[in-house]
């Protein structure tokens, strides 16, 4: 029954900012945003798609989509209320997408709507999106919880360069979710009460969510597990065994999730050095004296303990990979070389190509030039010790290694100034995470595109951060975006994966990561779902009775 | 009455425990005090006049005191006599301000800077007589009346700092007097003051004795307002008693060689009438001095014509000068070679920043100064610094003028090493030399300021002045701070100085009988000017300025047989020496009485 | 004293303006990007179109002009707008927060309860513990209780609020479950029992902030007590038949007081930012924790206006500093 | 017009100025006397010089790498629990225990605290050294105290985060360049920590020398033709050295905490380089299960600033020749 079971305290130890996930891509803010407004259809805990404003999953079999793949027509619920009263049409869902691709809005999720041609609406519940191009994948716009739709009424002056300005807007907007805001305190708490106007009249089972951001994961993490203050905590990014130690206590208990989110080192394959003139460093122009060749890449990975790597730093939440993709299953590939350890073949592998320690030191070289790496990551404890423990590694091959760590604002934010971006690389190697939205990899492996390199000529943005480049590699790219038939693309797709990490090791993958978050023992229906907003189903949300 | 004493010291020895040690501040005192009597206890700095008034207040335990041994009976109002020793705080606390009044040395820190001179009065009033607050500031006008304070209702709401030193210390004794105490204590309540200021306090304690019958335990180093305000002295040295006896008869003939030196030591003025030129003075026990007069010469050495030095006020938003102290005003003399001119006058009259103006330590806004042919004006600041190797300062404190972080040899030689004028075991000679030379032992080259006495400071600030071989010394009030028997000692020492180096001095001061000493010529400055200037003996034996008339009045002689009556004091309160931005003074016109004798004849404000 | 107040206030704007550019300037060579949270996998195109939506593209002599114009131009006028119901704000852009696209200064004024509740409280409460403290430890110089304060204070001093914080919590909340670990910014004081749990809330992070300010002050507070307790005018008092009582916290302390003060005057701004680490710790969001979050996101308007804020109440406290030296001392008296 | 009693000879004597008694010593004897006076300042004196002897020291004696992992051996507690807990996982080899990743932690403390003292000593050096300069100039130099003064607020407004990120960017190349990245790191943030934090410092030593500047011996000084510059270093700086102590003592706990807390925001050296503050702020999440980590840091950074709290008290009174006689 709605709104029978009282109030549920929810802690994001990363405040949200803002309601309008089109106004900003923080994760903390599309889940916030997902309590209130909703999409056409959303991905469940395994990947497949299920309808949510929409009656079904359009597809080719049931004709939603058309058959050269270049439109896309959904259907609305009848019936479908705002929190305002006001009935949802296919105007609001054409809204949507034209406040989104205004190009004066800075729209965040502006990628989603890429090659969309048009939006209309064909009657009042029925909206056609035609395509310039066939997309194999036409799920991307009004799906997922990063492209929800939004009340025309409400949004309609703020299109453009007025989106900013629409503070009351951004802050409260009309939904058609579970919840309706009462009060957002934009980075510290949002209280919500239940959308009288919901499609489920027994859902909510909350009347009202305390939504509370900041802190750190370790007291979110406290507030749950241990001191029973909160009900559901996100994102525990904790060592294994601190987290282990907090649900002793018996309050609650972490779950777990996997999707798409791949620890990776990079390898530079062009030369870093300080000596080279501004604009030269790390481009093309000049390849890395030594990671350039292919057996010290190779190398570096055999001497990394995935399955150590895991247990120091994930614990559940992890799993030792080889894979740049993961998952799902259709895409993801068998390569399992990488998981044992063989710091003997790593020797024996430099060895093999001339790299000994010729004057003593304990690091190898060849031609006066020393196996000596840079290696850079942002500042986060788990990194940290991942640092520490592949470093090690690294000097019993002979290798020495200079840990490099930069704060995560400046590291990933692009901005060319900084010579310490993840997109400048002025390191031989770095490491972080990266994944892909929703369920298909094609943009993901385009990224390693050869030219798709951040450059000085492009203000050094590009997503091919390794600098690879391989004909081969582009050829195959082609060949899987005009690929509409599913088992075949998944082949293809394991291939590209394998070229780029097994056979080249220009990725190095370490560590498929998965989403950890905590319930407390009284919160029932969580279904932790890492293809989507975590909160996705919060209408289903109630209370254990004792 | 007199048979029965109202404070009865017996064998008082009272110690303090320091970190190297027990040290006894005094050893043992006995004395009494009747009703209606002044009893003075003098000594030299040091001997413990303090301390034992201090003990009597059983004040002395918050400084560190200890009293180890003796009685303290005082007489209570009701209740008979009563051991202060054995009495404990609280029952102190109803005796102190209540029946024992006291009065501080200090009038500038005595008084609590925060709070209006009415809530200090009136504090112990309430606490004592159970007054309302309307009652204690009733009560309170009465007493600032009765200690002669103009404009009284007005100064109950003012601060302590708005008040001149004379007026604070009329509060201080307001303060001590206001619950008619049996027994007053007064220690060297006037020795920070000037001569008219004194006269006028002396005068007033004197008169409230007088009237009320009250007890006054007088403590003073000077021998002129002992013989004053004393019935009876008591002579202490070193933390004991050495002689004690009726005023005339300490006077006329002391006993014991410490108050004989003592007393031999205190210039009087009228000492030097009929001679010329300074003489040094005599001192018990130094058979060996030279006490020839020193005549100086003739040549010019410093000449200072129409001396302005002007201070701006400024005030409002754009803070431009909205008024001037006018602290020189159109000065002119002369000083000759091997020669000293004195300036003497009242506390503020513009005497240290004439002295200071010549230095161009203050700059003077306009006139001329001209030393030894050099135009100082006109100095360039490096050429000025320079230009300060002829002429050097002593200044009046001796505690302040030295840096209390450098051993004294640094000191001595800092002067040397400014210029470079020597370095290594050459400058040590020097600097021994200089030691030799203020008659200080080379031992205390090593030592820091504190271990030294007031005297022994002073001797190193003469040492440090002589340091360059300066042609002009300037010494304000050099001698002001320092006990008489070590006062006497530097007095001869500059003045041995002077013969021997042939230096010259501008001596500043507001001692009328140590100017009279020392000088050869006398300025007398009021307000900003001099009112009268001459040789010494033209100046003292005719004075002709109103002024210098009334200034020599009140200054205290230490003869009890010359004592001086309220009657003849009639003081002006001296008018402010600010003026709005744009006033022009009168110039300054003298009339010459006889050779290099001149008076002013056009208004000084007096 | 009032012309003086005034010439130092009408300096002070020059003096703001200088420090805002300074600042903007520092801000603008630092690297960091607003676009750094966004997730890798929104493709670097739709990044930039989002920096230039912020108005990124400009030159930043424009984009401090524009914020120059805006915080004392405009918000002044929203100010006025919001107190008698005028319009002369209306239509014209305020200061923008890039991360929540809301007017700066509505987040500055939400956040004002949590801080002034729990930093200012903890200043309050540091000084009320500092104070008796620094005093009894003067008056027993080197007696066992000055040297037990002296020893806590130092300790207190030297250990970080980052570990004081989370000891209290798995103590207070985890062990012994008396208070929460979690401030509640929406609570609502309106009865005796929401004063309890506000107080319950609010017990732990002062404590951890007061002791900080206690080191600090009490040492300053002793200090000046020592300097004052051997002045002549303490005898004089004494000599009057003064209790102890009268002397120490009447006289003595009125004086001690004039430089404490000033001390603690010019603490105050750190109020509004100081207490960083700890609003942290116990999830208060307050200022502190707005400009670390701010400073993360490279919130560039929100930064430059919470540090113009901040130096704004330097330059304030500072002169209140000066004023309140010379009321309290009738004999500094600035022309 | 009394003439002079005949002479008797003790009356020199008491006309004699009483001077010391106590035969004249060595300056540095005397400091060192009176500095062994002070109990607490002897503590922390030994303390110190145990701690800084320990850090510089103590890698040639106890020969562990603290970087060193040595996985198998993680999560040792130190051996002293085993007293108590006899089922506690201890070892020999590692007297304090380990941290998470096996890494000995007697070896982080002696190498974390050569760190932390570093950047302790230079950031307050640096701090006290710009602090007293400034306020040393700004009181002295009438004109100058305006602008000064103004520069103080400046800086008191900056925001630390912001410039050290600059710093970073501009500076860590060319320093890694010159000093290797632990080095530049390190002459980046003791310099940050300085600049940012000499302003209450220059405040308190501006006071005082607005006051001293009035005091005799400095017009004294200036009349015997001393330049400004040697006034300053001669008359004011030795009178100054009371405040500069009490803000030396905190500002070196400051120093360290603020190293700590950089560290904490992420912001600090690189991540396998220990320091006593990241030691603490890294063990924080573990402190129930071992109280140890944050204990021995924790009691490190504390007992170093109460002991340079007594060694200033104790120096202060040392050089100060007015107290020092008593
Ligand atoms: N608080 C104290 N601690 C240690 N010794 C003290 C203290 N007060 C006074 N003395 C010592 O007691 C002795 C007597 O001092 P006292 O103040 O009585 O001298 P005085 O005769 O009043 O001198 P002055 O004329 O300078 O006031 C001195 O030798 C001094 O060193
Ligand atoms: N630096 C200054 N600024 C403003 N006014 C000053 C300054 N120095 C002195 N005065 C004023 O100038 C006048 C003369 O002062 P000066 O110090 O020369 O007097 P004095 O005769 O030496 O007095 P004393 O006997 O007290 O030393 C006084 O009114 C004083 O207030
Ligand atoms: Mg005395
Ligand atoms: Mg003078």
């Amino acid at each position: 029954e709605r709104g029978a079971d009282g109030q549920v305290n929810i802690i994001y130890w990363q405040a949200p900012s803002i309601m309008n996930p089109y106004l900003s891509g923080g994760t903390k803010d599309i889940e916030a945003a997902s309590l209130v407004i909703e999409p056409l259809g959303r991905y469940d805990p395994t990947g497949a798609l299920v309808p949510y404003l929409a009656v079904e999953i359009p597809t080719v079999e049931n004709g939603g989509v058309s058959e050269d793949l270049t439109t896309i027509t959904w259907t609305l619920k009848e019936g479908l209320l705002w929190s305002d009263g006001s009935p949802v049409t296919a105007a609001d869902v054409v809204f949507t997408s034209e406040y989104c691709m205004d190009p004066e809005g800075g729209c965040a999720q502006r990628a989603k709507f890429d090659g969309v041609a048009s939006v209309e609406a064909v009657d009042d519940l029925t909206v056609k999106v035609t395509f310039e191009t066939p997309k194999p994948n036409p799920y991307g716009p009004f799906m997922g919880g990063q492209s929800p739709i939004l009340q025309k009424a409400q949004f309609e002056n703020c299109k453009g360069a007025n989106a900013s300005s629409c503070t009351e807007e951004n802050f409260n907007p009309i939904g058609t979710g579970p919840f309706r805001v009462t009060d957002f305190r934009p980075n510290d708490v949002i209280s919500l009460e239940a959308n009288p106007n919901y499609r489920d009249p027994a859902k909510p089972a909350f009347a009202t969510v305390n939504f509370k951001g900041g802190g750190d994961a370790m007291a979110a993490g406290r507030a749950v597990l241990e001191t029973g203050e909160f009900d559901y905590a996100w994102n525990l990014q904790l060592a294994p065994d601190v987290l282990e130690q907090m649900a002793a206590a018996g309050q609650g208990e972490p779950i777990a999730a996997f999707g798409t989110l791949v620890e990776r080192i990079e390898m530079n394959l062009t030369d870093p050095s300080p000596d080279l003139p501004e604009g030269e460093r790390s481009t093309v122009a000049h390849p890395h004296p030594f990671l350039s060749e292919e057996p010290v890449r190779r190398a570096l990975s055999m001497a990394i303990d995935r399955e150590l790597l895991v247990e120091v730093g994930y614990g559940q939440a992890g799993r030792a990979t080889c894979n740049l993709v993961p998952a799902p299953e259709l895409y993801a590939s068998d390569n399992t070389d990488c998981l044992t350890q063989d710091i003997e073949g790593a020797k024996a592998l430099l060895e093999e190509n001339g790299w000994t320690d010729s004057d003593g030191d304990g690091i190898r070289d060849k031609d006066g030039m020393k196996l000596s790496l840079v290696y850079q990551t942002s500042t986060n404890a788990v990194r940290q010790d991942f640092q520490a423990l592949i470093k090690q590694w690294w000097s019993e091959i002979g290798v020495e290694t200079e840990l490099r760590n930069i704060d995560a604002s400046v590291f990933f934010g692009g901005d060319p100034g900084s010579p310490d971006t993840f997109q400048k690389f002025y390191a031989d190697v770095e490491m972080y995470a990266n994944n892909f939205d929703g369920t298909d990899p094609q943009a993901y492996l385009s990224m390693y595109r050869c030219g798709n390199e951040p450059k000085p000529s492009s203000q050094w943005q590009g997503e091919n951060i390794n600098r690879f480049c391989s004909e081969e590699y582009d050829a195959l790219l082609d060949e899987l975006a005009q690929t509409g038939e599913l088992d075949k693309r998944g082949e293809i797709a394991k291939q590209l994966n394998d070229m780029i990490t097994k056979e080249t090791m220009t990725i190095v993958p370490l560590v498929d990561r998965g989403r950890v978050s905590a319930r407390s023992n009284t919160l029932g229906g969580v279904a932790l779902n890492t293809w989507d907003s975590e909160l996705w189903n919060a209408a289903d949300w109630y209370r254990i009775k004792e | 009455m007199l048979d029965h004493p109202i404070a009865r010291i017996e064998n008082l020895r009272v110690e303090f425990q320091t970190k190297s040690g027990t040290v006894v501040g005094v050893e043992d005192v006995s004395f009494d005090i009747a009703a209606g009597e002044t009893v003075c206890v003098v000594g030299e700095s040091g001997s413990g006049k303090s301390v034992s008034s201090l003990s009597l207040m059983r004040l002395i335990e918050f400084g560190g005191g200890d009293i180890a041994n003796g009685k303290l009976i005082f007489d209570r109002k009701d209740g008979g006599p009563l051991d202060l020793t054995t009495a404990d705080q609280d029952l102190m606390r109803t005796i102190r301000g209540n029946e024992i009044g006291m009065i501080f040395q200090e009038p500038m820190t005595a008084l609590n800077p925060v709070f209006t001179v009415g809530r200090q009065l009136t504090e112990g009033l309430k606490v004592h007589r159970g007054m309302s607050q309307d009652e204690a500031e009733a009560r309170a006008l009465e007493l600032l009346r009765e200690v002669r304070i103009p404009e009284p209702e007005r100064r109950l709401r003012q601060y302590p700092h708005e008040l001149s030193g004379g007026m604070r210390q009329r509060v201080v004794i307001a303060m001590a007097l206001a619950c008619k105490p049996r027994l007053l204590i007064a220690d060297e309540p006037t020795t920070a003051l000037d001569v008219t200021i004194q006269a006028e306090i002396l005068a007033l304690i004197d008169r409230l004795k007088r009237e009320t019958g009250t007890a006054v335990m007088f403590i003073t180093h000077d021998m002129a307002v002992v013989a004053q305000m004393a019935d009876r002295v008591v002579v202490m040295f070193r933390g004991n008693k050495v002689e004690e006896g009726p005023v005339e008869e300490i006077f006329e003939a002391p006993k014991h060689p410490y108050t004989q030196a003592l007393l031999a030591a205190v210039p009087k003025l009228g000492e030097m009438t009929g001679s010329d030129a300074p003489r040094p003075m005599k001192l018990v026990g130094r058979d060996d001095q030279a006490t020839d007069p020193i005549p100086g010469t003739n040549e010019t050495l410093l000449t200072v014509e129409n001396l302005v030095t002007r201070f701006p006020v400024t005030g409002g938003f754009f803070r431009r000068t909205v008024a001037n102290v006018h602290a020189v005003e159109d000065v002119s003399f002369t000083i000759n070679r091997g020669q000293t001119l004195s300036l003497v006058g009242e506390s503020g009259c513009g005497k240290s920043t004439a002295g200071r103006s010549i230095l161009r330590l203050v700059e003077p806004l306009s006139g001329k100064i001209d030393l030894d042919g050099m135009d100082v004006m006109s100095l360039s600041p490096g050429a000025l610094r320079r230009a300060r190797q002829d002429m050097q300062m002593i200044f009046q404190d001796p505690f302040a003028s030295l840096n209390p972080q450098m051993q004294l040899a640094d000191q001595v030689s800092e002067p040397m090493r400014n210029f470079g004028l020597a370095s290594g075991s050459e400058m040590r000679d020097r600097v021994a030399n200089l030691f030799d030379r203020v008659e200080l032992p080379r031992s205390f080259m090593q030592r820091y300021p504190h271990e030294l006495s007031g005297g022994q400071r002073q001797r190193i600030a003469i040492a440090r002045a002589l340091a360059l071989n300066p042609k002009l010394i300037i010494a304000d009030e050099a001698v002001s701070a320092l006990d008489v028997s070590v006062q006497a000692q530097v007095v001869n020492l500059m003045m041995e100085l002077q013969a021997e180096l042939g230096l010259s001095f501008l001596f500043i001061s507001h001692d009328m009988a140590v100017v009279e000493r020392v000088s050869h010529y006398v300025g007398v400055m009021y307000l900003g000017r001099i009112v009268e200037l001459g040789p010494r003996r033209a100046v003292f034996e005719d004075p002709q300025h109103p002024y210098t008339q009334a200034l020599m009045k009140a200054v205290p002689i230490a003869d009890p047989r010359q004592r001086k009556s309220e009657r003849d004091l009639n003081f002006k309160p001296i008018p402010s020496p600010i003026h709005e931005a744009g006033y022009t003074p009168d110039p300054t016109r003298y009339k010459e009485v006889s050779p290099g004798h001149k008076v002013l004849i056009s208004d000084s404000g007096y | 004293m009032l012309t003086y107040t005034i010439r130092r206030l009408v300096l002070s704007f020059p003096v703001l303006l200088f420090i805002s550019f300074a600042v903007f300037m520092l801000l603008q060579l630092a690297p960091g990007d607003p676009m750094a949270q966004v997730p890798l996998t929104v493709p670097p195109e739709v990044k930039q179109q989002m920096r230039e939506a912020l108005g990124l593209g400009e030159p930043p002599l424009v984009q401090y002009w524009k914020w120059l114009v805006q915080v004392f131009w405009i918000e002044p006028q929203v100010l006025i707008d919001h107190w008698f119901g005028t319009s002369f704000s209306e239509g014209k852009l305020r200061v923008i927060s890039w991360q929540t696209r809301s007017p700066v200064m509505d987040i500055v004024i939400q956040r004002i309860p949590q801080t002034l509740w729990v930093v200012g409280l903890a200043y309050v409460v540091g000084v009320l513990i500092a104070l008796p403290i620094g005093i009894y430890s003067a008056y027993r110089q080197y007696s066992v209780f000055d040297q037990a304060g002296t020893f806590v204070t130092m300790i207190g001093f030297s250990i970080p609020p980052f570990f004081t914080g989370p000891l209290l919590i798995v103590i207070f909340s985890v062990q012994l479950g008396w208070f929460p670990s979690i401030y509640d910014t929406t609570h609502v004081v309106n009865d005796w029992a929401s004063f309890k749990i506000q107080l319950q809330q609010m017990i732990m992070p002062v404590m951890v902030l007061a002791l900080q300010t206690t080191a600090q002050i009490s040492r300053y507070m002793r200090a000046a007590m020592l300097d004052n307790l051997n002045a002549d005018y303490v005898r004089t008092a004494r000599a009057k038949g003064m209790s102890e009582w009268v002397v120490v916290m009447i006289h003595v302390l009125r004086n001690s007081m004039i430089p404490v003060i000033t001390v603690i005057a010019l603490g105050v701004p750190a109020i509004f930012g100081g207490a960083i680490i700890t609003e942290n710790v116990f999830k208060v969001n307050g200022i502190g924790q707005l400009l670390i979050t701010a400073l993360f996101a490279n919130d560039l308007p929100m930064v430059m206006t919470l540090t113009f804020i901040f130096a704004f109440l330097i330059v304030m406290f500072n002169l209140i500093a000066d004023v309140l030296y010379g009321l309290l001392d009738p004999r500094i008296r600035y022309d | 017009m009394t003439e002079p009693v005949p002479a008797s000879p003790k009356a020199i004597e008491a006309l004699r100025d009483a001077g010391p008694e106590a035969p004249p010593r060595s300056q540095w004897r005397d400091v060192w006397d009176q500095f062994r006076k002070h109990k607490g300042a002897m503590f922390g004196g030994a303390f110190l010089v145990f701690i800084t002897l320990a850090v510089l020291f103590g890698p040639w004696v106890w020969t562990l790498d603290p970087q060193q992992l040595d996985i198998r051996n993680k999560d040792l507690r130190p051996i002293w629990t085993a007293l108590w807990d006899s089922s506690a996982k201890t070892a020999i080899g590692h007297p304090f225990g380990t941290d998470n990743l096996g890494r000995d932690q007697l070896a982080q403390m002696i190498y974390g605290g050569r760190a932390s003292m570093a950047v302790g000593w230079a950031a307050m050096v640096l701090s006290l050294f710009i602090g007293t300069a400034i306020g040393v100039i700004a009181g002295y130099f009438r004109k100058l105290d305006g602008i000064l003064m103004r520069m103080t607020d400046l800086f008191l407004s900056l925001p630390i985060l912001p410039l050290l990120l600059v710093a970073v960017t501009l500076f860590r190349q060319p320093l890694r360049a010159n000093f290797g990245p632990e080095g530049g790191m390190f002459i980046l943030i003791v310099t940050v920590i300085g600049i940012t934090s000499w302003m209450p410092t220059a405040r308190i030593v501006r006071g005082d020398v607005l006051a001293l500047k009035e005091r005799e011996f400095v017009l004294a000084a200036r009349s015997i033709g001393t330049t400004p510059w040697k006034i300053i270093q001669r008359h004011l700086l030795p009178n100054v050295l009371s405040p500069i102590m009490v803000s030396a003592t905190l500002g070196l706990a400051t120093a360290i905490i603020t190293e700590s807390a950089l560290s904490f925001l992420g912001v600090g050296f690189p991540s396998d380089f220990p320091t006593w503050g990241k030691m603490l702020a890294d063990a924080v999440p573990r402190m129930v299960d071992f109280p140890e980590r944050v204990m021995l840091p924790g009691i490190a950074i504390s007992l170093t600033v109460l002991s340079v709290n007594y060694l200033g008290d104790g120096l202060r009174d040392a050089l100060d020749p007015r107290l020092r006689g008593r």
